[in-house]
């Protein structure tokens, strides 16, 4: 039982981070939240048998991807004008409507897993079978994934080389 | 060979008549009038080189071998796509006709074009050549093709040459011709593939076609497909609404082509397509096609008498001449054919001279508005007694081509339709109001005083020689059509035995 | 540890959950380090579903995939925070509505 | 893997091997002109490559299935690239010495197309489409000045990850419900899964599409297409609406296919209304438009949407004839497509470069006298989108209504033909727009020198022509494939 | 002589298509020779070709090749030649030479003189072939050349447009006619098989039983070709105004050959009639009302060609009459005394118009008496003739036609009554316009009198109008012979003096001024009535209330092209369609996204329907 109040838990708090991360008019408030929520879904990976999984989680996404969203959010320095001005943007004239469709939207996927039945595994899947699978049959798939990063490199090196050329 | 050569000369020409331009302004059309009649000329020696001209026997629709000529090469064969041509008496007659009066077009341009004259007799030649395809392929899908493909240089013409609206009108022309033939093309493609279950072949021959079994429910259907593209291209009411823009807009040579030659494929086509593909759905629709048929004789002629225009007017004409068409198409026997036929020719020589008269009058006028002219006889005899001479033509004087054709629709629709046929027959009175209008407006009544401090230039020996070339042809066609009958004779003949074959009494 | 006692849909349920909301943010928010945001959210929504989904089949595909999501989702955020940079070079505003040029 | 697998690879062996040449080129002495005749040596043993490998077809790993169909495409899109590389050369010229990261993006961008186009399970899916994706995001917003492509690019960012993440989620809920990743594996357990749980695996699947149709920009999912092609550098524009469409319609159809989505007959209804509502919406958005980046953007979306028709039909496909013919069908289409958007835009990209200005119809007025070949080039390309008979384009479109006939769709149909009538309205403006004779146009004598691009709109025109009017030899060839 | 005879007509035709082609070159002389001469060798040819005729009466038939052949359908360029034929080509050939000749001096200071001729000998070359051909389809060649010549000499002065006018409602009031005739052509050959005019009728007689509907029908379609062409009621409205040509024209074809084609059409078709005796009384009715009507209307016209065509149309109702009676040769003999004395007129009044300075009122003249003895004399014999004076031509042709019409069983009787009423009028009304023309006050200038090329052909005339009743015509093989007997003396005493009386009453009225009948004609009755048959009865005006206007209306309407509104509605809806969708591509990300959710939604909710249904 303890895994599945851990697990509500878990869930509660990254829908609670998330919703709060998608609220804040702060950037960096928001990126805390986000970083929470992360967490929260590494806890969740790690109860449904996926440890390796839920340590990427949390070294990558939440290590690594979200300090890139610090970087930026610090480099362009945004103050408190900008906090402003999106705090003056939440109106609910604005996200009524598009609440209405992201409601719509999670009623329609509710009722559509709300026939899936069956537990997860009782089995970890663990760091090495993962492993195993990622230099067999998925082997590929990693080196593609290389190509892609590679491409994400060059393209942000492009963009962002010429921001801070334009600084100096 | 020859069909693919006439074709083929014309193209090339095209090109030749384009690249001339280089070695001197006036070139082109010298260029493109010796195609024409080089093309003539080639056609004439052949058939005089042919024994079977002198004694036409009834072609056999659907066996190639008793035509005149027939071609035929391998193109798509994955769909049984061939390069087919086929000649009869009716396409030999639509030939002749395109050719002759492609030589006209040429020398109405003479004068009238003056901007990039190589790509406009480029574009006249390659119409032509469309049109030429069109009444000798018997693959569909060829047919299809040329139907199509003519469209494109005589929508250059149109709206490269044409007058001040001519953007709308090319356009108003393309839309409602490629629309229409989007449905013959769906119409052949179904034929195709309910022949190609039954048989388990895809052919787009005519010649495999013609008995192709289906029920009437999709005989219905397709028939319409191929009806409403021939209708509208003929056109008749209600799919006319291109034709008084197209005409009005485009160029002397343009509306030439336009009335003289691009309506018939409309014709031909219903005939050699729409009624024998469907025999039986033909006849059941032929109360509708007749009734169209006759709205459009009687709403042309009004709607003609209405205009101000001396090319629109002359257009609405061509709507109720093509009524008579439609009528005699759907009266479907022999007498309302040879009159469809005939007509076909007759309509081809007397639109086009009055459009070449309304041409030439806004080459001296720069206008097109009757409220302008007015006594121009005064100043242009010649002129005036040639404008007399195709207005009453195209009112239906006996003893010009005219006549013989709409008496001998009317004769067979009688017997088809009498009420009909009265009702048709308002069109010969219509015809007169609005011919006589035509006339009065800008040949006679007060001199208009605008045109009294400048000499207006009478016809001269180019424009009187090729007036009187058609002038003779419709003499001759009202006096002696015998020849043209006879060339249509054996093929509507079999035509007739072949739909009465494939209807159920 | 084991997970037998957590019911799949439920797992779905949190993240069909984060799902929306990952795309209610996208559609409210106008700048443009909070529409990345956003989109990390729906990504790791659905990287969420893979994995349980592999954890349900007792696989280690959902991982995999998991995997892949996140260099994917890496790779889009560092060209996208480079295209944030030229954004507040060019049009000196993170506001998505306002750097609205083409349109009709 | 062995060595037969690695034949197989081959294209994609090359393209890798191009982009690590281009970096090891860059890190020695950085020469644009040298990375562009690295590339394009690249992308002409990529077309060897592809010819090589069809000896060994198969399956390679889980991956990826290397087909002569996959093969057909990588070359056409391979070929694309290079057209749009060969526009490219012009272009950009601001940038100076750094196109060789512009070279290296576009040879990334290629590999995960035809890593897309031969993919056979959700993993390289997925990995192909960003790939080609993420270059593509940074080669729309490659221009160093301007806004439009800045603006082109987050859109098409923000846009596509969103329906990336659609696609994902789509991904994850076939896969809770087969427990298979692969194509053929989902196919295998399809069966079972349905009677399981219907409702996960027919949603899941109308995510995936829902994310594959924003790539192939159908209706609802279309509105990126304008602001992305308006806003793109053109020879990117190109290359998004040939390599990039082309590739998801491939890896759509095989997905479509081998998953056996089409058991599912809402699927099939829910994919009609998108197949109508793109024909009908994509040629009335259309119909005034006088930017002609826009107005190919909204004439693709059109297209996509007679597409479908193919698709649809395949899953009510009677008999194997019917399924070679509608294969063969898409094949026809899309390869027809394909050059035809090339051929109109190598005539945008000369003559409008990346002034936003110039894409207006005014300054296509009177070409036909300034730059007979261009504008040629655009006509025939324009009238293939038409479907005028001679073109590919005719074909193509010859090729559906046969199949939307024998498949008896005849909603599909009307949409269809109703789409095509309208078409030709917007098709013919810009025509016109080029025939135009005001008095100064005429005067001025076209230009009597060559360009290289010329040499690409005349090539491109006769591959357009020759497939609309002798097209037996291509069809043999697809039907082999 | 008789295998010259495609000679006849294609004389004229020849000289018309030269004056055509070579209007601008050739000298005046040239012209009048080549217009003249031409009608005058045909003339002479119809001449020698009726003595060998009339030495030999067989009637025979000529064809010159086939015109058409379309299954059964044959008719051909063909001339059957009889006694009929043999009248009517010498009225054209005569009559239109002596028109001719009297032209040649009347048009000689117009600048369109070779038009003129042109335009004459191709009527002259039409009309002979109508009345030469052998089938109905050649007739309706003929008969609708005429009617263009008549359209082209009506409009011959072009540059005013009341001339335009008038000759463009004279061709399309005819047409009225023909469209008719043409139909009953169609019935015809649906019918018969043939339009042959022998085989015609003698099919019909072997197909047919008098009394029958279809040839009734038939008879009805023909009359209606009839009426419009000879100007009877309902179709005479033209006729009137047709005036507005040169006056010769008027007395070539508006007064002695086109107008009496009706009357040939259907003496030539006659046995085809007497199928139909409905059709005949029909005839009669017709041929009675129109007299009476014209004969009324012309009392109160003060135009002098006006007159003279209302009298035509009265007289050519009398020839109605005739062949409505059954008097068919009574009606071409009246048809030919008629063509002798109206062409006499209406040159008479040519002259007067041409030497008094184009005046047509007849109020404005006045004492011509002494300065145009020629024309007062023309004017003195021709009008006696009109009102059947005994001893004129005309007193001959018109007595018969009564006294056949008495002999009538039933009606017989009222159509003589009829008949006496408009031979009273008749007579009134010509020699009011003698009485008030030549004598009394001269109120104008003359240029002095006729030229030796007008006084030819008027004293020829003269003489035929006088002697025209002696003529003995070769009639007897195409009519059936009529009864023989005659009816009762006092019919034929009051047939002779009704003329008589009226002559007396004219002059009473008109020239001693001894009858004095102003109160009675500016009583309010007497107003209106006048009013009334001085606008021909109100006909034109009902006929511009009934059809012209609602043409004109029609077309105005209908000018906008109607059936364009439908087309113009698919663009507009098309463009709105353009219009929402543009509007939709906002540029905003917020938004595309918004839609993108949306668009999944739908997909998700289409997909999702049956397996609801399935769960």
């Amino acid at each position: 039982m303890l895994e599945i109040t851990l697990f509500y838990i878990a869930a509660t708090i990254a829908l609670v981070a998330t919703v709060l991360a998608m609220t804040r008019a702060n950037a960096i408030h928001a990126l805390i939240y986000l970083i929470v929520s992360l967490l929260a879904v590494a806890v969740i990976f790690f109860l449904i048998g996926a440890p390796f999984a839920a340590a990427l989680e949390i070294v990558i996404y939440a290590g690594a991807i979200m300090v890139l969203f610090v970087f930026v959010i610090m480099m362009l320095n945004l103050g408190e004008e900008g906090d402003a001005r999106e705090r003056g943007l939440l109106q609910p004239k604005i996200w009524a409507g598009p609440a209405l469709l992201s409601l719509l939207l999670f009623a329609e996927l509710l009722y559509m897993i709300s026939t899936i039945e069956g537990p997860v595994s009782s089995q970890q899947v663990t760091a090495k079978e993962v492993g195993l699978a990622l230099f067999g049959p998925y082997v590929l798939a990693v080196e593609i994934a290389a190509m892609l990063l590679l491409a994400g490199l060059v393209g942000s090196y492009h963009l962002g080389r010429r921001y801070l050329e334009r600084e100096e | 060979m020859l069909m693919v050569n006439l074709i083929l000369i014309l193209l090339v020409g095209g090109v030749l008549a384009m690249l001339s331009e280089r070695l001197g302004e006036t070139m082109p059309r010298k260029v493109a009038l010796a195609v024409v009649l080089v093309d003539i000329v080639y056609l004439l020696s052949q058939l005089s080189a042919m024994p079977q001209l002198t004694q036409l026997q009834a072609p056999v629709p659907d066996d190639p071998s008793t035509w005149l000529m027939h071609f035929k090469a391998q193109w798509i064969p994955a769909f049984g796509i061939n390069i087919e041509f086929a000649l009869d008496g009716i396409s030999l007659l639509m030939v002749m006709l395109t050719l002759v009066l492609g030589a006209i077009a040429v020398s109405s341009s003479w004068t009238d074009v003056t901007t990039k004259q190589g790509f406009f007799e480029a574009n006249l030649l390659w119409t032509l050549a469309g049109v030429l395809g069109v009444f000798m392929a018997l693959d569909l899908f060829l047919f299809f093709l040329f139907w199509e493909v003519m469209l494109i240089p005589m929508y250059f013409m149109i709206a490269i040459w044409g007058h001040e609206n001519r953007g709308y009108a090319a356009m108003k022309f393309f839309i409602f011709t490629q629309a229409s033939g989007l449905l013959m093309l769906v119409a052949t493609l179904a034929l195709v593939a309910v022949n190609q279950n039954a048989t388990g072949v895809w052919s787009f021959s005519y010649f495999d076609l013609l008995h192709t079994s289906m029920s009437g429910q999709t005989a219905h259907w397709l028939m319409l497909g191929f009806f409403v593209a021939f209708v509208v291209k003929l056109p008749g009411f209600p799919f006319h609404t291109w034709l008084p823009d197209a005409h009005t807009q485009a160029p002397t040579a343009g509306s030439v082509i336009l009335a003289g030659i691009l309506l018939k494929t409309g014709a031909y086509g219903l005939i050699r397509f729409a009624v024998p593909l469907f025999p039986q759905a033909a006849l059941d629709f032929s109360f509708v096609a007749m009734l169209l048929g006759v709205a459009g004789v009687v709403y042309g002629a009004v709607l003609a008498f209405a205009q101000t225009d001396f090319k629109r007017l002359v257009a609405y004409s061509s709507v109720s001449h093509m009524g008579f068409v439609l009528l005699g198409v759907y009266a479907w026997n022999e007498l309302a054919l040879q009159g469809a036929v005939m007509q076909m020719v007759a309509h081809g020589f007397s639109t086009a001279a009055l459009f070449m008269i309304a041409g030439s009058l806004q080459e001296r006028l720069h206008t097109r508005d009757m409220r302008e002219m007015g006594g121009l006889w005064q100043q242009m005899p010649r002129m005036g007694a040639v404008a007399m001479f195709f207005v009453v033509a195209s009112l239906g004087l006996p003893g010009l081509g005219n006549f013989v054709a709409e008496f001998l629709v009317l004769l067979g629709l009688f017997q088809a339709n009498p009420w009909m046929t009265a009702v048709a027959a308002l069109g010969l009175i219509t015809g007169a109001i609005y011919s006589l209008i035509l006339m009065q407006r800008s040949f006679q009544g007060e001199p208009n005083a605008r045109y009294d401090s400048h000499r207006l230039v009478d016809f001269a020996g180019r424009e009187m020689f090729t007036m009187t070339v058609m002038m003779v042809a419709l003499v001759a066609l009202g006096l002696y059509p015998q020849p043209v009958l006879d060339m249509a004779q054996p093929v509507l003949q079999s035509l007739l035995e072949l739909t009465s074959a494939g209807v159920t009494p | 540890m084991d997970g037998l006692n957590i019911p799949l849909n439920h797992i779905l349920l949190v993240s069909t959950l984060l799902f929306s909301i990952g795309m209610l943010g996208l559609m409210i928010r106008r700048n443009i380090i909070f529409i990345l945001m956003s989109l990390e959210v729906m990504l790791n929504a659905a990287a969420l579903a893979f994995v349980a989904a592999g954890a349900h089949w007792g696989q280690p595909d959902g991982q995999i995939i998991f995997l892949l999501i996140l260099s994917v989702a890496a790779a889009e955020v560092a060209v996208g925070l480079g295209l944030v940079l030229q954004v507040q070079r060019r049009f000196k505003t993170l506001d998505m509505d306002d750097a609205n040029r083409m349109r009709g | 893997m062995n060595s037969s697998q690695m034949m197989a690879l081959m294209p994609i062996l090359m393209l890798s091997l191009t982009a690590v040449v281009l970096m090891i080129q860059a890190s020695i002495k950085r020469d644009q002109n040298v990375a562009w005749w690295i590339t394009a040596a690249g992308f002409l043993l990529t077309i060897w490559g592809a010819g090589y490998a069809r000896d060994f077809t198969q399956s390679v790993t889980i991956l990826l299935d290397v087909d002569d169909w996959g093969l057909f495409f990588s070359t056409l899109i391979v070929f694309a690239s290079l057209v749009s590389l060969i526009l490219s050369r012009e272009s950009f010229s601001r940038e100076g010495e750094r196109k060789e990261e512009y070279y290296l993006l576009l040879v990334l961008s290629v590999l995960g197309a035809v890593i897309l186009i031969q993919s056979s399970h959700m993993a390289s899916l997925l990995l192909g489409m960003e790939l080609m994706g993420v270059a593509l995001y940074a080669m729309i917003a490659f221009p160093e000045k301007g806004e439009l492509p800045l603006e082109a690019a987050i859109k098409y960012l923000v846009l596509s990850a969103c329906a990336s993440a659609m696609l994902l989620f789509g991904f994850a809920l076939v896969y809770a419900a087969t427990g298979d990743l692969t194509y053929a594996g989902i196919g295998a357990e399809v069966d079972v899964a349905y009677g399981r749980e219907p409702l996960v695996l027919v949603a899941g699947s109308a995510m995936i599409l829902a994310g594959l149709g924003f790539k192939l920009s159908v209706v609802p999912f279309h509105m990126w297409t304008p602001d992305v092609y308006q806003g793109a550098p053109t020879p990117v524009t190109a290359f998004l609406a040939t390599v990039s469409k082309g590739a998801v319609f491939v890896a759509l159809s095989r997905f479509y296919l081998e998953a056996e989505l089409y058991q599912y007959d809402t699927l099939i209804a829910a994919l009609s209304v998108v197949a109508v509502t793109s024909m009908l919406a994509g040629n009335w958005l259309a119909l005034r438009q006088n930017n002609i980046k826009r107005l190919l953007a909204y004439s693709s979306i059109a297209h996509f949407g007679y597409l479908l028709v193919a698709l649809i039909a395949i899953s009510i496909a009677q008999s194997i004839a019917q399924a070679q013919l509608i294969s063969d069908a898409v094949t026809f289409y899309l390869t027809a497509y394909i050059l035809t958007t090339l051929a109109a835009f190598a005539v945008v990209a000369q003559l409008s470069g990346e002034d936003d200005g110039k894409s207006m119809i005014g300054a296509y007025d009177g070409l036909f006298w300034r730059h007979p070949v261009q504008a040629l080039g655009l006509t025939v390309a324009l009238l293939s989108f038409a479907g005028i008979p001679l073109t590919a384009g005719f074909i193509g479109k010859f090729y559906l209504i046969n199949v939307a006939i024998e498949s008896q769709l005849w909603f599909l149909l009307v949409a269809l033909v109703l789409g095509s009538a309208i078409g030709i309205y917007y098709y013919l403006r810009f025509i016109f727009a080029m025939s135009k004779t005001s008095a100064t146009i005429v005067k001025t004598q076209p230009k009597a020198a060559f360009s290289g691009q010329d040499v690409v709109s005349i090539v491109l025109l006769t591959l357009v022509l020759a497939l609309g009017s002798w097209p037996q030899p291509f069809i043999e060839f697809a039907g082999r494939l | 002589m008789a295998e010259m005879i495609w000679l006849v007509p294609l004389l004229p035709l020849l000289s018309s298509v030269l004056l055509m082609l070579g209007s601008a070159s050739f000298p005046r002389l040239l012209v009048a020779v080549l217009g003249v001469g031409s009608v005058a060798s045909a003339a002479l040819l119809t001449m020698s070709i009726g003595m060998d005729f009339l030495a030999d009466p067989q009637p025979f038939q000529m064809t010159l090749w086939t015109w058409m052949q379309v299954g059964n359908f044959s008719p051909g360029i063909a001339f059957y030649f009889d006694g009929l034929t043999l009248v009517m080509m010498s009225v054209i050939t005569g009559v239109g030479f002596l028109i001719h000749l009297f032209s040649t001096e009347f048009m000689e200071q117009d600048s369109s003189y070779a038009r003129y001729f042109a335009y004459l000998n191709m009527f002259v070359a039409a009309m002979l072939v109508l009345v030469m051909a052998d089938n109905l389809l050649l007739l309706y060649l003929g008969w609708e050349g005429v009617g263009v010549c008549s359209y082209l000499l009506v409009g011959f002065w072009y540059q005013n447009s009341a001339n335009g006018q008038a000759a463009r409602k004279a061709f399309v009031v005819t047409r009225i006619g023909d469209t008719a005739m043409a139909l009953g052509l169609f019935l015809l050959f649906t019918e018969l098989g043939t339009l042959n005019i022998q085989g015609l009728v003698g099919a019909a007689n072997q197909q047919w039983q008098v009394g029958d509907t279809l040839p009734l029908i038939a008879c009805l379609l023909l009359l209606g070709g009839a009426v419009g062409k000879s100007a009877q009621l309902p179709l005479h409205t033209w006729l009137p105004d047709a005036m507005a040509g040169p006056t010769p024209v008027s007395a070539l074809i508006h007064a002695a050959t086109m107008v009496t084609a009706g009357v040939y059409l259907i003496a030539r078709t006659h046995g085809l009639f007497l199928l139909a005796p409905t059709a005949m009384m029909v005839v009669a009715v017709i041929g009675l009302a129109t007299s009476l009507m014209a004969a009324f209307t012309a009392l109160m016209q003060s135009d002098i060609k006006r007159i003279l065509a209302y009298s035509t149309i009265s007289q050519i109702g009398y020839m109605f009459l005739a062949l409505g009676v059954g008097a068919w040769a009574a009606g071409i003999f009246h048809l030919m005394t008629h063509a002798f004395f109206k062409a006499l007129l209406f040159l008479g009044s040519g002259a007067i118009i041409h030497y008094l300075h184009h005046e047509h009122n007849i109020f404005k003249m006045g004492g011509l008496r002494s300065k145009m003895p020629v024309t007062f004399w023309s004017f003195m014999i021709g009008s006696a003739a009109l009102a059947a004076l005994p001893m004129t031509s005309g007193f001959f042709s018109k007595d018969q036609i009564l006294l056949q019409a008495y002999q009538l069983p039933g009606p017989g009787p009222w159509l003589w009554l009829g008949g006496l009423v408009g031979a009273l009028l008749t007579a009134v009304y010509s020699f009011r316009l003698v009485f008030v023309v030549f004598f009394g006050e001269a109120k104008t200038q003359t240029e002095g009198d006729t030229g030796w090329r007008m006084a030819v052909p008027l004293v020829t005339l003269c003489t035929l109008s006088l002697i025209g009743g002696y003529f003995v015509i070769p009639l007897d093989q195409v009519f059936p012979a009529s009864s023989g007997d005659h009816p009762a003396h006092w019919v034929e005493y009051v047939s002779i003096s009704v003329p008589l009386v009226g002559v007396l009453l004219a002059y009473l009225i008109f020239h001693s001024g001894q009858l004095n009948v102003s109160r009675l004609v500016n009583s309010s009755i007497g107003q209106s009535l006048r009013q009334f048959w001085h606008s021909g009865w109100g006909i034109d005006w009902l006929y511009d209330v009934l059809l012209v206007r609602p043409y004109y209306q029609l077309s105005r309407i209908m000018k906008g092209e109607p059936v364009d509104a439908v087309y113009s509605l698919i663009v507009a809806l098309n463009l709105t369609f353009n219009h929402w969708l543009a509007e939709s591509q906002t540029g905003r990300m917020r938004w595309y996204i918004a839609s993108m959710v949306a668009g999944l939604i739908l997909l998700l909710t289409l997909a999702l329907q049956i397996p609801l249904e399935a769960v």
